[in-house]
């Protein structure tokens, strides 16, 4: 960086600290197995198709790209694959069983973890009370162990603990834990949102435009920090608009228009395909970056 | 001078989110601020459109001091923004967020505003198409179109843009930047703020660079788009 | 006012001489939403009061109000509260059956004297309270009188009977109902502070009743006739003692005319005294229940006239027999009073008048 | 209250050993001006004391879990009723007995309000509660067997021992002086004697107050806060935001349960009239008042809610009237209640320097 | 059952004329939720002293039973004006000093609902001791007609005898039971068109949804609150007018438990929306004469309020609630 300008705090993360998902019991798929796979998802709001006989699938610690034109479906493609939707047709299915009609916390539980396109922190909640909801998706102390200060409720609330300042240690939020979410600069909310995210242990991680209001300098934070995340043994679904930023980082780009898919493969093969160009990425490429 | 922004300061409790800026804005300009997280490009723009209260320094509009004048009378004068983050009236329709850009026009009955929805649906044929979908439900872009929208359909003599690239896809983006130029040729005013900076700079007469709450440079946006700190910092060279 | 002095302490002990800083209460709902008939009885314990002191210039007795605001909930520590103040030798009131529920067990346990001139519950005197004592007749009287006057003077072939569910009103009206018996075309139950009544002017209009008998109050009482008026019901009115009062015809206007009211309670005729002397201390006539006051008051001056302290004031209480204004002023064992005579009004012409007693 | 908080763990103890002995004693104290001159202050401390203990219970309810709750008598009336029903009206059990079913069909009505109505919209739930305490006066108004208006008189007392006589203070004489000739018997739960009612809710006021605390910084805590805050984040964080409604809920119920038998067992009659809407609204004026979602500041909301009426009695017909200002003054100069709660209190400090900054803005 | 069937009409147009009151209330809930997205507690007293208002003026103006057809007309036209011009200036007042302080001061939205029944107890208190407050005055001797006995019913004197009109099954319609359905019909369908035209209804939704987005279109967010206040309050004068007329007696808590029932009715159309209130109001006048005929007079409430829940179920946002307003996950 040139001594013109100050020296900005770019969000610092500590990629040492070890996040590693809990093992949280169930199956886990080996390295590049399908992890999940949307199966023919349709999805429509009245008139509107939201999706339309989408298929694809996630393999177990890939970063997968799921880009397209505004109102293609992506988020929408979120929101079925956490329980936010019920898809009209078709299936998702995860580890090789159908996600079925399950809650929204259940899926959350079976290892699906998302952020918001737009942020959405428990704005009254500190930093650390925010990554402590994620931690605790999987205790399960109630009133009774609660009240009674029972083993069960310690170990969780130490274990918890210890795990959730890793995290935002991780981050480079540590020093902020205490500072209620709404106070945090909007670069800490949006990882603050990753690391509440992570926190739940998730196989799968679905960021949704982590990016959006970034500059390129911190944009090409955030791509270092998407690939820690990934070498730290998470597999990540990423939405994304900055084309620098989804070709640099991911593994394999699923393209979708008008609820569509018309592309997939690697980026290389997405950035040349026509159709892509046509529907997306605009012929004036070079001048986008 | 149709924007004088004179000494402006303004807080977030103790946080000075700005500090004793100067900038203005010529009639028939597009001047862009650009600046990282934080540094007070949003405050900036929310301050001329009356949302903050200024601690110390003046606003002025078209000869006219409005450094306190409530938010509500400034879209009168031709003051109209589009704001970051969007802000849809999500539960109203497409079409009802279009005509709630008219609200303050004093023309809003004649066949003009006509002209200007389809003008408008012309640039986003999504919203046309869309006319009737509530805003709260369109996807993250469409509604960002919809701001956009929203604030042309004003008919400002100064349009306040905050970051109206955000979200959307890179073919859009193109769009939305012909676009600002092309509505800047018939004669509207514009102050942009953008994190795609190479785009803005390329289209803009002149810009301000904002770090931390102070303007630390400024120039046309040819001069610092070809300033090699600049470029470091703020257009994406190779970090 | 002058103060006993020197001569306080001895009279307690005497036995023949007044005490002369004793107190009596006031029990009752004297602000708040029902405060008129708390009112109405402070009227006529202040005259008693009045004629007491001037006859003891030198040894006056004051009031001391507990005001309840007629809520069960406020009522025990007030009561408490009295009973704390030794000088206080007895209660008129508590006024209402509900606070008296909730208030009567201290004043027992406290052995203070009470004597209520208006809660009219029967089962009152039913709980072995010693201190009870009630100044006039309960609904187990003032009921069978009302169905009485139904069934022979007025002789409905049809009468209806409502209530407003609260727990004056529906004692009553089911002491009426049981005494129609199968006369009875229809029963209805409306709550109180209900304004609205179409559903029952039209049970009332659909069961062809000749006669409308209404346990409650007036607040409800006169929209209610109001509204039956309205809607074309030709039958006659048939209240209770917790209509009897001025602002049920100033609301109903013309629609209460020829409104039966059945009270235990003495026309103005009978003590004309007294309700002159009340007409001119508090220019109105006197009241519903100002009367009992009165008397319950003066019973509890006798006592202290008789030198009576806070522990044989019972005992004088449940022994006294005198004339007062509006009745004998004699208790049986359960503290009722033992001479009741219910009396029928009408209204005519926008007043309550008598029409006598009901035999 | 910073002070407090920086003292030694030992000496902190000490204080609050110290503060709970104040308050056991605060009625044979009476100490000028704070007892009420006009009403029994045994009487009036044990109504502040189930002012406090439901404002406890709604605390959970509408403060940490973010529920507004406008029929909250309702479960205070079940409470008292369901100990009215069995120890006089239909059955002659011992007060104590009756405690945990009237805690029992609180939870249990809890739930069944909870269940089908939680799903509604936020703000729909208020009136579909204040319907529920409605119905619970109306059915205890109109229903035979439950002795309709009459209400039901006798319900036994709590067990008790005579043990000891307590003395109190008489201020009479300006200073205070042992008055032995006033003494509360420990522990006779009798019938004008107010003040081991009191005792006796203080006692559960404590247990409450543990039991919140130990709740509260838990797992279920912050569920509740997390569902307050974003309920479809929440449950995309793994949070099963129904369940912990519903557990908020059947919680504030049980509370509100507690309260009524505590009541039925001090007052011996209880009425309709006794569980009018009027009181959810004083409730709930309690907990925001005080502060929603702090305990402290609910206790002391409940006590101004619940005292203030008491002390002033000389206000007479005025009283509702000044307490009706008193309130609209409170959520004027304290929007966010007497003692915010935690969370808030960092965001009001940059707000209020905010305010200051921009107030002193305008006039220049 | 049958006695349903052989009242059917009774019932129905009673349900209704009692529905016509609580919708024209309901609208001002509605309204100020729209707005402001809370519960105007005190709104019942903005009604009550309609009532009030009305009352005085036709007490003022001697009216009687006996007047000519062109005085009635007067009469009734005055109480309209005096209770609309009552109710009106009651809510803009609430609004100044019991909300207006709260927003300026950014308080979170329960303790507006505080500060609103803080508001309601003063508002109802200070007409429950007129005798006391005129009294300080030395005013409570020559106001006595309007003051005397401040805590008990005040009854109108009757201008209007209810005369039959028509008959519809057994029922015979009269000229009040008429006035009072057609004309809250009719004025709630003038609000409908004041509602479009003025662009208030848009304003409205837009303050509700995004204050901030709001005033950059130039929308002045205080003065869409006032106008709503005064516009609810209105509504609630015309109601209390309408009211004065079948009812003809009121009191210093007359409008708690109307309050309660208008804002059920506002709910169980779908707050926030005008037509959703008129639907309610009506409803709800129809289930409470029909419950009670099925069920007794004395659940009539309770089978109000457990329609309520019941509808709420089915439809989570009321009879018409927007299925709008919903952001996205
Ligand atoms: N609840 C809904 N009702 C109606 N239409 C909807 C709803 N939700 C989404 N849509 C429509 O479905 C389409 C897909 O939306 P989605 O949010 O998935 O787009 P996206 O790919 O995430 O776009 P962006 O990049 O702009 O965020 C859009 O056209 C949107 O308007
Ligand atoms: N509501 C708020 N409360 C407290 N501080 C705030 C608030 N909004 C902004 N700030 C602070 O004010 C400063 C300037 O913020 P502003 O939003 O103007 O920046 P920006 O240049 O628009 O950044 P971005 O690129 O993220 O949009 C930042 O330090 C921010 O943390
Ligand atoms: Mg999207
Ligand atoms: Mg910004």
């Amino acid at each position: 960086m040139s001594e013109a300008f100050k020296d900005e705090p770019v969000m610092e993360i500590n990629p040492d600290v070890d996040i590693a998902p809990e093992p949280v019991g169930g199956p886990i798929v080996a390295e590049g197995e399908k992890l999940l796979e949307v199966d023919n998802v349709t999805l429509r709001f009245g008139g509107v198709v939201a999706l339309n006989e989408v298929s694809f699938h996630i393999n177990k610690g890939e970063i997968l790209g799921l880009i397209g034109p505004n109102g293609a479906g992506k988020t929408t493609c979120f929101n079925v694959m956490t329980g936010v939707y019920q898809p009209t047709s078709g299936g998702v299915r995860y580890l090789g069983k159908p996600l079925g009609k399950r809650k929204k916390f259940q899926i959350t539980k079976l290892g699906i973890a998302r952020t918001f396109q737009n942020i959405r922190l428990f704005a009254n909640m500190t930093a650390l009370e925010n990554v402590m909801v994620g931690v605790d998706a999987h205790h399960s102390t109630g009133v009774g162990s609660a009240m009674f200060r029972l083993p069960k409720h310690r170990r969780e609330e130490a274990e918890g603990l210890a795990r959730a300042m890793e995290l935002l240690e991780f981050m480079g939020l540590r020093g902020k834990a205490n500072e209620l979410a709404r106070n945090l600069p909007y670069g800490d909310q949006r990882r603050l949102e990753i690391a509440r995210a992570l926190a739940t242990s998730p196989q799968l991680l679905c960021l949704d435009e982590p990016a959006a209001g970034f500059n390129p300098a911190e944009k090409a934070k955030l791509m270092e920090l998407i690939r820690t995340i990934r070498d730290q043994g998470y597999t990540v679904l990423l939405i994304e608009h900055d084309m620098k930023l989804v070709m640099g980082v991911t593994d394999r780009i699923v393209v979708l228009e008008f609820g569509r898919k018309i592309a997939e493969g690697s980026p290389a093969e997405v950035r040349d395909n026509p159709a892509v160009i046509a529907a997306y990425l605009g012929v004036d490429e070079e001048d986008a970056s | 001078m149709l924007l004088e922004v004179n000494g402006l300061c303004v807080n977030y409790g103790r946080i000075e989110a700005i500090r004793d800026i100067t900038f203005s804005v010529e009639e028939g300009e597009i001047v862009t601020l650009i600046g990282a997280n934080g540094a007070g490009k949003t405050t900036t723009m929310k301050t001329i459109s009356g949302l903050r209260p200024v601690r110390a320094g003046s606003v002025m509009f078209d000869g006219k001091d409005i450094t306190h004048m409530p938010s509500h009378e400034r879209p009168v004068l031709g003051i109209s923004q589009s704001p970051e983050g969007r802000g849809c009236f999500v539960g109203m329709t497409v079409m009802e967020n279009l005509e709630m850009g008219t609200y303050a026009r004093p023309d809003r009955k004649s066949p003009a505003v006509k002209k200007d929805l389809e003008r408008v649906f012309e640039l986003f044929p999504r919203l046309k198409e869309r006319s009737n979908q509530a805003a709260g439900s369109m996807s993250g872009g469409e509604q960002q179109m919809l701001a956009m929208g929203r604030a042309l359909m004003a008919k400002p003599k100064l349009l306040l843009l905050d970051e109206p690239s955000m979200g959307l896809a890179p073919k859009l983006i193109q769009q939305i930047f012909d676009i600002v130029t092309e509505i800047n040729s018939q004669g509207t005013t514009v102050l942009l703020v953008e994190q795609n900076a190479a785009q803005a700079l390329k289209r803009s007469h002149r810009a301000y660079i904002l770090e931390t709450g102070e303007i630390v440079r400024e120039g046309t946006g040819k001069d610092l788009a070809a300033d090699p700190a600049v470029k470091a910092a703020y257009l994406g060279g190779d970090v | 006012g002058t103060k006993g002095g020197d001569t306080s302490s001895a009279g307690a002990s005497g036995g023949s001489q007044a005490a002369c800083d004793l107190k009596i209460g006031m029990f009752g709902a004297l602000t708040g939403p029902n405060a008129n008939l708390g009112i109405y009885i402070q009227n006529g314990v202040n005259l008693a009061l009045d004629d007491y002191n001037k006859k003891h210039p030198n040894c006056q007795v004051k009031l001391e109000n507990y005001d309840s605001q007629g809520d069960p909930t406020q009522a025990p520590g007030l009561a408490k509260k009295a009973i704390d103040d030794k000088k206080v030798v007895g209660i008129v009131g508590p006024a209402f059956s509900g606070e008296s529920k909730a208030a009567d067990p201290l004043f027992n346990e406290a052995g203070l004297v009470t004597i209520t001139p208006s809660a009219t519950n029967p089962k009152l005197a039913d709980n072995g309270w010693k201190t009870f004592f009630r100044a006039l007749g309960n609904d187990a009287t003032q009921g069978p009188a009302a169905a009485k006057y139904i069934k022979d003077t007025l002789k409905a072939t049809k009468p209806f009977v409502m209530d407003d569910a609260s727990e004056y009103g529906k004692g009553l009206a089911d002491i009426v109902r049981q005494d129609l018996g199968s006369a009875v075309v229809g029963n209805d139950t409306i709550q109180q502070k209900q304004t609205d009544f179409s559903a029952s002017v039209t049970k009332v209009k659909a069961s062809g009743a000749d006669a409308l008998f209404y346990g409650g109050y007036s607040p409800e009482a006169a929209p209610l006739i109001k509204q039956l008026r309205d809607a074309g019901w030709k039958g006659t009115f048939v209240v209770a003692d917790g209509v009897k009062d001025q602002s049920f015809i100033d609301n109903a206007k013309t629609a209460a005319e020829g409104t039966i009211i059945t009270c235990p309670c003495v026309p103005a005729d009978v003590a004309p005294e007294f309700a002159a002397a009340y007409k001119a201390k508090f220019g109105q006539d006197p009241n519903t229940y100002s009367g009992e006051g009165y008397d319950s008051a003066t019973i509890l001056l006798d006592g202290i006239a008789a030198g009576k302290t806070r522990a044989t004031m019972v005992d004088f209480v449940k022994s006294y027999d005198k004339k007062g204004v509006t009745k004998q002023l004699k208790f049986d064992a359960k503290g009722e009073s033992a001479d009741i005579k219910v009396y029928a009004y009408k209204v005519e012409n926008g007043k309550i008048v008598s029409v006598g007693e009901i035999k | 209250m910073d002070w407090v908080r920086a003292l030694p763990k030992p000496a902190k103890i000490v204080l609050w050993v110290l503060f709970l002995v104040f308050l056991f004693a605060l009625p044979l104290l009476n100490i000028p001006f704070i007892t009420t001159p006009d009403s029994d202050f045994g009487g009036v401390l044990f109504t502040v004391s189930t002012y406090v203990l439901v404002a406890l219970g709604l605390n959970i309810v509408v403060g940490y879990a973010g529920l507004l709750d406008l029929g909250y008598v309702g479960f205070y009336a079940i409470g008292a009723y369901t100990v009215g029903v069995l120890s006089s009206l239909h059955g002659s059990w011992p007060w104590l007995w009756t405690v945990p079913v009237a805690i029992g069909a609180a939870l249990i009505s809890g739930i069944l309000l909870g269940a089908p109505t939680l799903r509604v919209r936020g703000d729909y739930l208020a009136i579909v509660t204040l319907g529920f305490g409605e119905i619970v006066r109306l059915t205890l108004v109109n229903s035979q067997w439950l002795n309709g208006a009459q209400g039901i008189s006798n319900i036994p007392r709590p067990p008790g021992a005579e043990l000891f006589e307590v003395p109190s203070l008489d201020w009479s004489s300006g200073a205070p002086v042992v008055d032995l000739s006033n003494t509360t018997t420990f522990l006779k739960f009798g019938i004008t004697d107010q003040i081991p009612y009191y005792w006796l809710a203080l006692s559960v006021i404590l247990l409450v107050l543990l039991f919140d605390k130990l709740v509260k910084d838990s797992r279920v805590g912050r569920a509740w806060e997390a569902t307050r805050e974003d309920e479809d984040a929440a449950e995309l964080m793994g949070v099963p935001t129904f369940r912990f409604k519903l557990l908020a809920f059947a919680l504030g119920a049980c509370i509100g349960g507690l309260s009524g038998a505590l009541f039925a067992g001090k007052a011996g009659f209880i009425s309709p009239d006794s569980f009018v809407l009027l009181l959810s609204i004083l409730f709930i004026a309690a907990v925001v008042v005080g502060g929603a979602g702090n305990r402290w500041g609910v206790i002391l909301g409940a006590i101004v809610v619940g005292y203030f009426p008491e002390r002033f009695r000389d206000f007479a017909d005025f009283r509702v009237l000044v307490f009706g200002l008193a309130l609209m003054l409170l959520a004027i100069f304290r929007p966010q209640g007497i003692l915010p709660p935690r969370r808030a209190v960092r965001a009001i400090e940059a707000d209020e320097k905010l305010e200051a900054l921009e107030e002193g803005e305008v006039r220049v | 059952m049958q006695y349903l069937f052989d009242n059917f009409w009774a019932l129905t147009i009673t349900g209704l004329t009692l529905g016509a009151v609580y919708a024209l209330v309901a609208l001002g809930y509605t309204l100020v939720y729209g707005v402001l997205r809370l519960i105007n507690f005190a709104h019942s007293e903005v009604f009550m002293y309609g009532t009030f208002a009305a009352l005085w003026v036709v007490t003022f103006l001697g009216g009687n039973a006996t007047g000519s057809i062109a005085q009635v007309i007067f009469w009734i036209a005055m109480m309209f004006v005096a209770a609309m011009a009552m109710s009106g200036l009651i809510a803009v007042l609430l609004e100044r000093f019991a909300y207006r302080p709260l927003r300026k001061r950014n308080a979170p939205p329960l303790i507006a609902l505080i500060s609103a029944i803080g508001a309601s107890f003063v508002l109802a208190e200070i007409m429950g001791l007129r005798e006391k407050i005129t009294g300080w005055f030395g005013l409570d001797t020559p106001l006595a007609t309007y003051v005397r006995n401040s805590r008990n019913n005040a009854g109108m004197p009757e201008i209007i005898t209810p005369q039959p009109v028509f008959t519809l099954g057994d029922y015979a319609v009269t000229n009040v039971d008429i006035f009072v359905i057609v004309g809250a019909i009719a004025i709630m369908i003038m609000l409908d068109q004041f509602v479009k035209r003025s662009r208030l209804g848009r304003g409205i939704r837009a303050v509700a949804q995004d204050p901030e987005s709001a005033a950059l279109m130039g929308v002045n967010r205080d003065r869409v609150i006032q106008v709503t206040f005064l516009v609810g309050g209105v509504m609630a004068g015309a109601a209390a007018a309408f009211y004065m007329l079948k009812i003809g007696i009121t009191r210093y808590d007359a409008g708690f438990i109307l309050g309660v029932k208008a804002f059920t009715a506002a709910v169980l159309g779908g707050i926030g929306n005008l037509r959703g209130a008129l639907l309610g109001g009506f409803v709800l006048g129809l289930a409470e004469n029909y419950g009670s005929a099925i069920v007794g007079t004395e659940w009539k409430d309770v089978v109000a309020f457990l329609l309520l829940v019941v509808i709420l179920l089915f439809r989570p946002t009321g009879l018409l609630g927007e299925s709008l307003g919903k952001a996205r996950a």
